[in-house]
């Protein structure tokens, strides 16, 4: 047995220091960092592929790898990694923006060194957040994750940068302890054995229902946050709209779907039955979001903060989807994860290249991009149909599948999403004839399109975007490999 | 009445040793600060070394065999043993010694012409060797006492800068509080000791079987009414809110080693007291004692009724320090005082272990203070250096420092994200363990984890708004001077040069921040052997 | 041998502490304030020796009482002598020995 | 069942993947390719072989009456679990069904296509981006095909919301004016609120076919359920009528929206401002006509509800009505087709609802002629004149024969006139709801609105036929000489006059009229078209008389060259005002998407700032001003310090001697 | 019995009087006068309670080293009491609270039985062998008290030479 997932733990690891360390060659070092990252991921998929190990039980990790980690008579912490389908196809993800936010900020020419050894260090959280398999394990890497978001958009990003940064920081943290208490309550209260997911997954169903009940809505608390739900969303427009391009990518891309990733794995696997008994509760807060992000972002006029408050409405519905704890509906949730992680961060990209080439991202007064900049016109414009569902685009099958079960399960109550998608049709369209139509205005002298590193980032997005829609089984197959396949 | 060997006290007679050493040399007219730092630093080390030897080599398990007369008569009032030896005490006191050192190692690059060296090391000597007496303590008088050693010591460690009117005036303040809660502890201990009969602290406050009757009856207000004055008394030292009121002043007016040394030290050893002191009637209510044959006159069981009120009080006074800790540290712009503020809210942490009161509990808060003396002092530690290139302790002062000065930036930052509890560093995994702790304790011990978690994000407002002014602002021009040497030019600021520091401070800040990740990342050892002591404790009250 | 009422004893020395602690809080002269400290320790050692003298009179060993205000005599009779030369120090640094006009470090 | 042909069924997925070869030739090479005009003629080539292989599989289809060939291969498949709604699991599959509906799409498809692409070489070759249009004229002309050959709902949603898209893209092709811009995200949108309805509808159905998968046999639940089920439905127990209705008119507003059936009709007329040939292909023969054709497929299950029905009838009989009116007076020439366009299709919906599937489809075949022959004859107008409107033309007749005469063959096709294709497929669908009007009364007033657009029909088409081609000279004499066009776009038109001739007549050779015979399919609803009966001459007869009669309505107020103005004065005023404004409907429109819908956006984003992120910064302030009153305790006086210590004596003393006695809890009471 | 009861009384209201007496009166030689009074009635209260050593260590401590030093510090700051005492930013409040304090004491003070018990003093021998034997613990604490105090304290006072 390999143990992949510590090796490529190990090999981040030694890649962020090596990084930090390189000075001006650091995008070269990251660079090859990202490129056996995703070397692992593919070993990873060899591996789960492989019929031999006998991998395809539905709710069994692969290869989980443990060691003993912290010991006492009553606390148990082992250093605990496994993967399952759901995880895998985060865990490519996680491959996938690495690599494209290093290639699209190759150029960076402040602290480059800090700048890649930052981003590593967010995936790397990310990574180990996804390959946890023991709270404290997952909340360390849950938090990891905050400190390196917390300097990118403090250090690189917009004028209100610093504010932002703060208010990121701290209001993800509040949700972050919310959610350890919980956990932590779940482990206690329910004597189990070990901090380890399975061992809580085991116990937790001796507790009474009504802490389940509680606990769930304080674990949906804590994960909610970062998804982001409304009413708790205000964090995330103001992060993405002053963080770096890189640091939205990673945000929108990977720190979106460790909420969606931890409500799965901590709260909809451990709590069931909290879950089905609060789902109407989920409901709300997940219509709310899909309805309120996708109407507020008709009113933006800064195009990041549209594409940010999309993402409420993405986000949305995955939470709609997670909480109708069907089998379709998990399916459909980490899909749609993964189909939103490649297409915001294609869109905050052409967001980051649209400001610095017209030097504003307001789609009122920049207009008529396209004959200035017609690659970067059509990375928008992929992205917008992509986001608002486009057939033969990653998110359609995603979305699709999360709508088809919501009307399984939920009927008529589906009508929301449906009126939602219309509205989120309307605001990327609009953009599209604010932005990139009409008549050339304020375009500055020199404007050109997009430089090779950008292009080929987002080029290789729009690829696996077209590829994924075309092909979805290519992830399916693999989700399926997870609880997904365990519920009704 | 057993005397104990000689050997046991080998560490705290290096440090009397040293001191003394270092008056004497004063005396005879031998002014050089590397001879008495050195000294210092070596018997700290001498004596560290011989506590974790007492730690590694003597049964962990159970040390306490030595003073047999515990044992023997466990419920004597007449017991006359003031020490004893115990694992967690033994913690204590490498706990105590780590922070002396650290101090000790960073004041060897002070500058050699200054004056009173021999002071400022002797006076850390003796405020040491006091906390590490009081760690053997089995007595609460012996306690007191000891405590006061080390009071003594620092009000005049805190002034010994003798021209700087900061100084001195944190000195007064220092004093006055200080002397005021002596007298309330002795107050309470003579209320104690009117109700029992003794001073003993493992018969104080547990429902013994007396011998004699107490001339109070039943009449336990006398006794609430001196664990009333005691909780006051060495409140004072823990910085408990609201007896905290002059740590902020004191932290703030001392030099900055020193206030590494109260806030990673000197009020650790408030903390032992309170475990010692008031552990005993929360347990001793937890367990039933059962007269052979019924009460008789002779033999009456006072069930203590102290435990529960205790611990409730001790959970209020965790939240409230806590909360007003960090509420106050929220909009400071003074480094050193919104660190001394942390450095209170930190202490409202640790009293969770005493509300809870579990042995998880009671070595998840010695965890918290374990940790603390790497962060608080590291973090003093490093003020005190970047004071060294002119930049004072205005919180706005700092901008650009992080970038200026790499190394001790990221000391900086590792010591406020471990304070605010962020993964990776030792902060975290000891509030994690606290914290585990009392929701393991269930009941509504987990609104104090709660608690203590919201507060623990509240006071991230106020570490990452240092972090934002250390990496993400510039330096204003003209508001913080270059040093010589410093490189200009780019559009970077002047970076600031290790030279600067000093090897015994940069040695210093290195062990503090590599124990900060250390410890954070394998916490285990520690951990186990706490959990060991703290098991110990329990079994022995 | 003497026969006495332990609660005059007690009532005393509570009034002594409350003479000592409104002293503390009112006074603004640093001598003053050295004495109302003063006073509240008494207040202490008069509790142990007198409740000394009742535990000795129970338990003929016990001199634990006694034992405990022959040192904190000791003990006070430092504090004074450090509050003291705090007192020169802080007289000579600012002119003044008004504590409650040492205010640089606050907030 | 195999005929001659059939061997080339399983081939039918080269149809659509031969534009979609191009489609991705020109993407990647465009640029290069752009100064050697190779683009067209990719464009061309890809529509040509669709042409030629679409056409032999129709005939093949032909000649093998009745017969269906599906080809699918799984898309993606979920694994069941056992329990739940799908316990076995579903796979979504693509893949390709000739039929014999499928068959007359593909010639309509591919026919049209083809002669658009030709026609564009030299209509467009002074545009630039010719690329981008070859592409998107290659990826829509590839997702219509996919559209046609769909064999499951699913994959038929898809390409119908990509054939969205590229008319969306189309549309907008000169997208620097902001009208298209706007009339390019008009039509998208307005469109989806359709197909979000039309996805709700295929929800619907999944379910309820999902359900009854195991009564028919299903080893898994899947979508190809539109054909393959349709013989089993006699077996279906209908659970849930209800359902089955709502499904109806969900998937009817599906249509509605890309058919531009009332009330989303809006967005066609603003679609004219894509380029003509744009218009001709899309907007007139191939992608509106998309509506009917789901109609018709899915119309063996929205017979199962009269509600449904009714629904349909009423939709198509008043849009036919409603689209009319407003072409009565429109200036713009393309306009004017375009709002035929949507009458047009209101027959074939009317048609449709009232259980003539085929002679909807029949209608749609004929009409897709010669309203492209009609499209591609304004085309070469404006291509010659550089102006859309009607009122600046005249006399073209002299200057542009062959499209005067082309324009002619078509408006007298759209007004019915025999033996014109026009005037067979719309004597079907009157009759065929006069039929059916017989046994539902409720159709009649959508009869008679029907019927009556017949007269205005006649007129609208030859009020423009004779402003723009007869008189002697433009009105306008600033306009650029008129020309005859060249053979790429002169072939195209005279192809589609020949169609819009022949292609009625076509229903009479067996084995073409067999395809629209093949109702056996659909057997609550028989589409078979009427017999001639002696009411049916008659309907006929006055049918032909009221299209007469609006030729010469409109040859008495324009013909030779005059000009009708109406008094100012006149009663008839403000409906012309009314008409012309499209009855305010565009107007609201706009005020909804911008006051409404926008405003309600504008007030959110307010709300979200002001109060959601104010209670953040709300707390934040709170935080700091608790902090900043905090911390005035820390005086600095010294005697305060004390005085804080001994008020917390006095409270833990208070707590022990007053709250612990009181509370049973802590050991009192 | 009475002798001694009357004692106590007396002793219990000059102690109480000279501590007031010394906190208010104005001038402070005076009050180093009152606090010396003070010590004295303590030492008497030693006296009375049977032990005497501590009397006459009171009276040696207090009464004479403890006195002559403050009297030392007065004479070396010259200060007069302020004119207006009991001045700082609580108003009234620091009153209230020692009379608090006062009063919670002086209810639990009434929880002691209020009859008369016997308290006995023991031979000066036994404290001392106590004190140097069993509690010397104590004494060398106190030694380590007094080592860095007067360390400290002659380097606090002592002038600087340059």
């Amino acid at each position: 047995m390999i143990p992949i997932l510590s090796i490529t733990l190990a090999t981040l690891f030694v890649g962020t220091l090596a990084t930090f360390a390189a000075g001006p060659r650091a995008r070269y070092v990251a660079a090859a960092v990202s490129a056996i990252f995703l070397a692992e991921i593919a070993g990873m998929f060899a591996l789960f592929s492989a019929p031999a190990l006998g991998l395809a039980l539905p709710t069994q990790f692969a290869e989980p790898e443990s060691y003993p980690w912290i010991q006492v008579a009553w606390l148990h912490v082992n250093y605990t990694v496994g993967i399952d389908g759901i995880s895998l196809v985060l865990i490519l993800l996680t491959g996938i923006l690495q690599a494209v936010t290093v290639a699209y900020s190759w150029t960076e020419q402040r602290q480059p060194a800090a700048w890649f050894g930052l981003v590593l260090l967010t995936c790397l959280g990310c990574f180990g957040v996804f390959a946890a398999l023991d709270v404290l394990l997952f909340f360390v890497f849950w938090e990891v994750v905050l400190v390196p978001m917390f300097f990118l958009i403090g250090y690189w990003g917009g004028p209100r940068r610093r504010y932002a940064a703060l208010k990121f920081f701290i209001y993800t943290h509040v949700a972050s302890v919310t959610m350890l208490v919980a956990l932590l309550v779940t482990a206690f209260y329910s004597h189990s054995a070990s901090l380890d997911f399975a061992s809580m997954a085991a116990s937790a169903q001796t507790l009474a229902l009504p802490t389940q009940i509680i606990l769930f809505l304080s674990l949906f608390f804590g994960f909610g946050v970062k998804f982001p739900i409304v009413p708790f969303h205000t964090w995330l427009p103001d992060a993405h709209v002053e963080a770096p391009t890189g640091g939205s990518v990673l945000l929108a891309g990977l720190l979106l779907k460790l909420g969606g990733y931890g409500l799965i794995r901590w709260a909809l696997e451990i709590l069931p039955t909290g879950l089905q008994h609060v789902a109407p509760i989920l409901y709300a807060v997940a219509f709310a979001s899909i309805v309120w992000g996708a109407g507020v972002s008709l009113a933006q006029r800064d195009l990041k903060r549209l594409v940010a408050y999309s993402s409420i409405n993405h986000m949305g519905i995955v939470l709609l989807a997670i909480a109708l704890y069907s089998s379709l509906g998990l399916l459909a949730a980490v899909l749609l994860m993964f189909a939103h992680g490649i297409v915001s961060a294609l869109l905050f990209m052409v967001s980051g290249s649209v400001h610095h080439t017209f030097g504003s991202r307001d789609i009122a007064t920049v207009s008529g991009i396209t004959p200035t900049a017609p690659v970067l016109s059509t990375m928008t414009m992929t992205g917008a149909l992509a986001s608002l569902g486009l057939p033969a685009l990653i998110s359609f099958p995603a979305e699709f599948t999360a709508l088809l079960a919501t009307w399984d399960k939920i009927g008529f109550w589906v009508l929301i999403p449906l009126g939602a998608l219309v509205i989120t049709a309307a605001f990327y369209i609009w953009m599209m004839q604010r932005l990139l139509f009409g008549t050339p205005k304020s375009i500055p002298v020199g404007a050109h399109d997009l430089p090779y590193p950008e292009a080929f980032a987002m080029g290789v997005l729009v690829v696996l975007s077209v590829l994924y829609g075309i092909l979805p089984n290519l992830l399916i197959h693999f989700i399926q490999l997870s609880p997904v396949a365990g519920l009704p | 009445m057993t005397a104990l060997p000689w050997t046991l006290f080998a560490p705290e007679l290096f440090l009397l040793g040293a001191a003394l050493l270092v008056f004497l040399l004063d005396s005879l007219g031998i002014r050089r600060l590397e001879l008495f730092g050195g000294l210092a630093t070596v018997g700290i080390s001498i004596a560290l070394l011989g506590v974790l030897a007492d730690l590694r080599f003597a049964p962990l398990a159970g040390l306490a065999t030595v003073p047999a007369g515990n044992v023997d008569v466990p419920w004597s009032p007449l017991n006359a043993s003031l020490v004893v030896v115990t694992s967690f005490g033994l913690i204590f006191q490498a706990i105590f010694l780590t922070s002396a050192l650290l101090v000790a190692l960073a004041s060897l690059s002070r500058r050699s012409d200054e004056k009173g060296a021999a002071i400022f090391f002797g006076l850390l000597l003796f405020a040491t060797l006091g906390m590490t007496l009081a760690a053997l303590a089995a007595d609460l008088i012996y306690l007191l006492l000891a405590i006061e050693v080390t009071g003594i010591s620092t009000y005049l460690l805190v002034g010994y800068t003798r021209r700087d009117a900061r100084g001195l005036e944190a000195a007064m303040k220092f004093y006055i509080i200080g002397a005021l809660s002596a007298a309330l502890s002795f107050f309470g201990a003579s209320l104690l000791y009117a109700y029992y009969g003794t001073t003993n602290l493992a018969t104080l406050g547990t429902g013994f079987v007396s011998m004699f009757p107490s001339p109070l009856g039943g009449a336990t207000g006398i006794a609430f009414l001196g664990y009333g004055f005691l909780l006051v008394g060495i409140g004072f030292k823990v910085t408990a809110v609201p007896f905290h009121a002059w740590a902020v002043d004191v932290y703030d007016g001392a030099p900055s080693d020193v206030s590494a040394f109260l806030a990673g030290g000197s009020k650790k050893v408030g903390l032992f007291a309170y475990f010692v002191v008031f552990l005993v009637p929360i347990l001793a209510s937890q367990t039933t004692f059962v007269c052979p044959g019924g009460p008789t006159p002779t033999c009456h069981y006072l069930h203590s009724t102290f435990g529960i009120p205790l611990q409730v009080l001790f959970g209020l006074l965790a939240v409230v320090t806590m909360t007003a800790g960090n509420v106050l540290a929220l909009m400071q712009t003074e480094m050193k005082r919104m660190l001394a503020y942390s450095s209170i809210s930190q202490a409202g942490y640790m009293l969770i272990g005493l509300a809870v009161a579990t042995s998880p509990a009671i070595a998840g808060a010695t965890l918290q203070i374990f940790a603390h003396v790497f962060m608080k002092t590291g973090a003093f530690l490093v003020v005190a250096a970047v004071a060294g290139f002119g930049i004072g302790s205005r919180i706005e002062e700092w901008k650009g420092v992080g970038l200026r000065h790499r190394w001790l930036g990221a000391s900086f930052a590792a010591m406020l994200l471990s304070l605010a509890g962020i993964p990776l560093t030792v902060g975290f995994v000891s509030k994690f363990v606290l914290f585990s702790a009392a929701v393991q304790a269930q009941g509504w011990f987990v609104w104090l984890a709660v608690a203590g978690l919201l507060n623990s994000a509240l006071s991230v407002f106020y570490y990452a708004r240092v972090l934002r002014v250390m990496y993400m602002e510039r330096p204003e021009v003209g508001s913080a001077p270059v040093p010589a040497g410093a490189v200009v030019g780019g559009s970077d600021p002047p970076a600031l040069t290790l030279g600067g520091i000093g090897v015994g401070r940069a040695t210093a800040i290195g062990l503090a921040t590599a124990a900060v990740f250390a410890f954070g990342v394998y916490p285990q050892p520690v951990l186990a052997g706490l959990q060991m002591a703290a098991d110990h404790l329990v079994q022995l009250l | 041998m003497t026969d006495l009422p332990l609660a005059g004893f007690v009532a005393v020395s509570a009034v002594l502490l409350g003479i000592g602690l409104f002293g503390i809080l009112t006074r603004r002269n640093f001598i003053l304030l050295l004495i109302a400290i003063e006073v509240a320790m008494n207040s202490a050692i008069l509790n142990f020796v007198v409740f000394g003298s009742y535990w000795n009179s129970i338990s003929a060993s016990s001199v634990e009482g006694q034992s405990v205000a022959v040192v904190l005599i000791g003990l006070a009779a430092t504090e004074v002598a450090v509050g003291l030369a705090i007192v020169l120090a802080l007289n000579r640094s600012r002119g003044s020995i008004n504590v409650a006009e040492a205010t640089t470090l606050r907030l | 069942m195999t005929g001659p042909l059939s061997v080339l069924f399983g081939w039918a997925f080269l149809v659509p993947l031969a534009p979609t070869l191009a489609f991705v030739v020109i993407g990647l090479f465009g640029r290069r390719m752009q100064r050697l005009e190779w683009g067209g003629w990719v464009a061309v080539g890809g529509a040509l072989f669709a042409m030629v292989l679409g056409v032999l599989i129709a005939v093949g289809e032909m000649l093998t009456p009745g017969s269906y060939t599906d080809r699918s291969f799984q898309w993606f498949t979920l694994a069941g679990s056992g329990t739940g709604a799908f316990p076995n699991g579903f796979s979504l599959v693509m893949g390709t069904l000739v039929d014999p509906l499928s068959a007359v799409m593909l010639i309509v498809v591919t026919v049209v296509g083809f002669l658009v692409m030709l026609f564009s070489i030299d209509y467009m070759h002074r545009d630039s981006g010719l690329p981008r249009y070859y592409a998107e004229l290659s990826l829509f002309l590839a997702s219509m095909l996919g559209l046609v050959l769909a064999d499951n709902l699913l994959q038929f949603f898809l390409f119908w919301e990509l054939v969205g898209v590229c008319s969306y893209f189309l549309i907008g092709f000169y997208y620097q004016r902001p009208a298209a811009a706007s009339a390019a995200k008009e039509a998208f949108l307005v469109t989806r609120i359709g197909d979000v309805l039309f996805l709700l509808g295929i929800f619907i159905y999944f379910q309820q076919f999902a359900t009854a998968g195991p009564a028919l046999g299903w080893a898994a639940a899947g979508f190809p359920f539109v054909y393959h089920s349709a013989p089993f439905l006699a077996g279906i127990p209908i659970s849930n009528p209800t359902l089955f209705t709502i499904a109806g008119l969900l998937i009817l507003g599906g249509a509605a929206g890309k058919s531009a059936q009332f009330p989303l009709d809006v967005w066609l007329p603003d679609a004219m401002e894509g380029p003509t040939t744009v218009s001709a292909l899309i907007h007139a023969a191939t992608m509106v006509a998309a509506g009917v054709y789901l109609l018709a497929i899915t119309s063996v299950f929205i017979g199962f509800s009269a509600t449904d029905q009714l629904a349909i009838v009423a939709i198509g009989g008043f849009t036919t009505f409603w689209a009319a009116t407003m072409a009565l007076v429109n200036r713009d020439i393309k306009r004017v087709i375009a709002y035929s366009t949507v009458s047009q299709l209101g027959y074939m919906v009317l048609a449709v609802g009232a259980g003539f599937t085929m002679v909807g489809l029949y209608h749609l075949f004929t009409h897709a002629f010669f309203k492209a022959l009609l499209f591609l004859a304004a085309g070469a107008v404006i291509h010659a004149i550089e102006t859309q409107d009607l009122f600046k033309m005249g006399g073209l007749r002299k200057t542009m024969r062959v499209t005067s005469i082309g324009f002619l063959i078509g408006g007298l096709s759209l007004a019915g006139i025999p033996p014109l294709a026009g005037f067979f497929s719309k004597d079907d669908v009157l009759g065929g709801v006069y039929l059916a009007a017989q046994s539902h009364p409720l159709y009649w007033p959508f009869f008679a609105l029907a019927f009556l657009t017949v007269f205005m029909t006649a007129y609208y088409i030859f009020r423009a036929w004779f402003l723009a081609f007869s008189g002697d000279q433009p009105r306008d004499s600033t306009l650029p000489q008129a020309h005859e066009p060249p053979w790429t776009m002169r072939l195209p038109i005279l192809v589609l006059s020949a169609l819009a001739v022949v292609a009625g007549l076509l229903a009479f050779v067996p084995q073409f009229g067999g395809l629209f015979a093949a109702g056996a399919r659909f057997p609550p609803t028989p589409g078979v078209p009427p017999s001639y009966s002696a009411t049916d001459l008659l309907l006929s007869g006055v049918s032909v008389g009221l299209g007469a009669g609006g030729i010469l309505t409109a040859y008495t107020l324009w013909g030779n060259g005059r000009v009708f103005t109406l008094d100012a004065r006149s009663a008839a005023q403000p409906i012309r005002r009314l008409l012309l404004e499209r009855y305010y409907v565009k107007a609201g429109v706009d005020w909804f998407g911008l006051h409404a819908v926008y405003g309600l956006a504008r007030l959110a984003d307010f709300f979200d700032q002001y109060v959601i992120d104010g209670t953040v910064h709300g707390f934040e302030r709170l935080f700091a001003e608790f902090s900043l009153r905090l911390r005035r305790i820390q005086s600095g006086v010294v005697l305060d310090y004390a005085a804080y210590v001994v008020a917390g004596l006095a409270v833990f003393l208070l707590f022990f001697f007053v709250i612990v006695p009181a509370i049973p809890a802590l050991g009192g009471g | 019995m009475i002798l001694e009861l009357l004692a106590f009384l007396v002793l219990a209201a000059t102690a109480t009087l000279t501590a007031l007496a010394a906190l208010l009166v104005r001038e402070l030689v005076h009050t180093i006068l009152w606090v010396a009074l003070f010590f004295v009635a303590l030492s008497g209260f030693y006296f009375l309670v049977s032990a005497p050593f501590l009397g006459v260590l009171q009276l040696g401590v207090y009464a004479g080293a403890v006195t002559i030093l403050l009297l030392f510090g007065v004479m070396v700051t010259r200060k007069r009491i302020f004119a207006r005492e009991a001045a700082t930013g609580l108003g009234p409040a620091p009153i209230a609270l020692s009379l608090l304090v006062l009063v919670i004491l002086a209810t639990a003070a009434t929880t002691v039985p209020s009859g008369t018990t016997q308290l006995s003093g023991f031979p000066i021998a036994a404290l001392s062998t106590a004190l140097f034997n069993v509690y010397g613990g104590w004494l060398l604490l106190l030694g380590l008290v007094m080592l860095p105090a007067l360390a400290g304290s002659i380097y606090l006072v002592r002038e600087d030479r340059e």
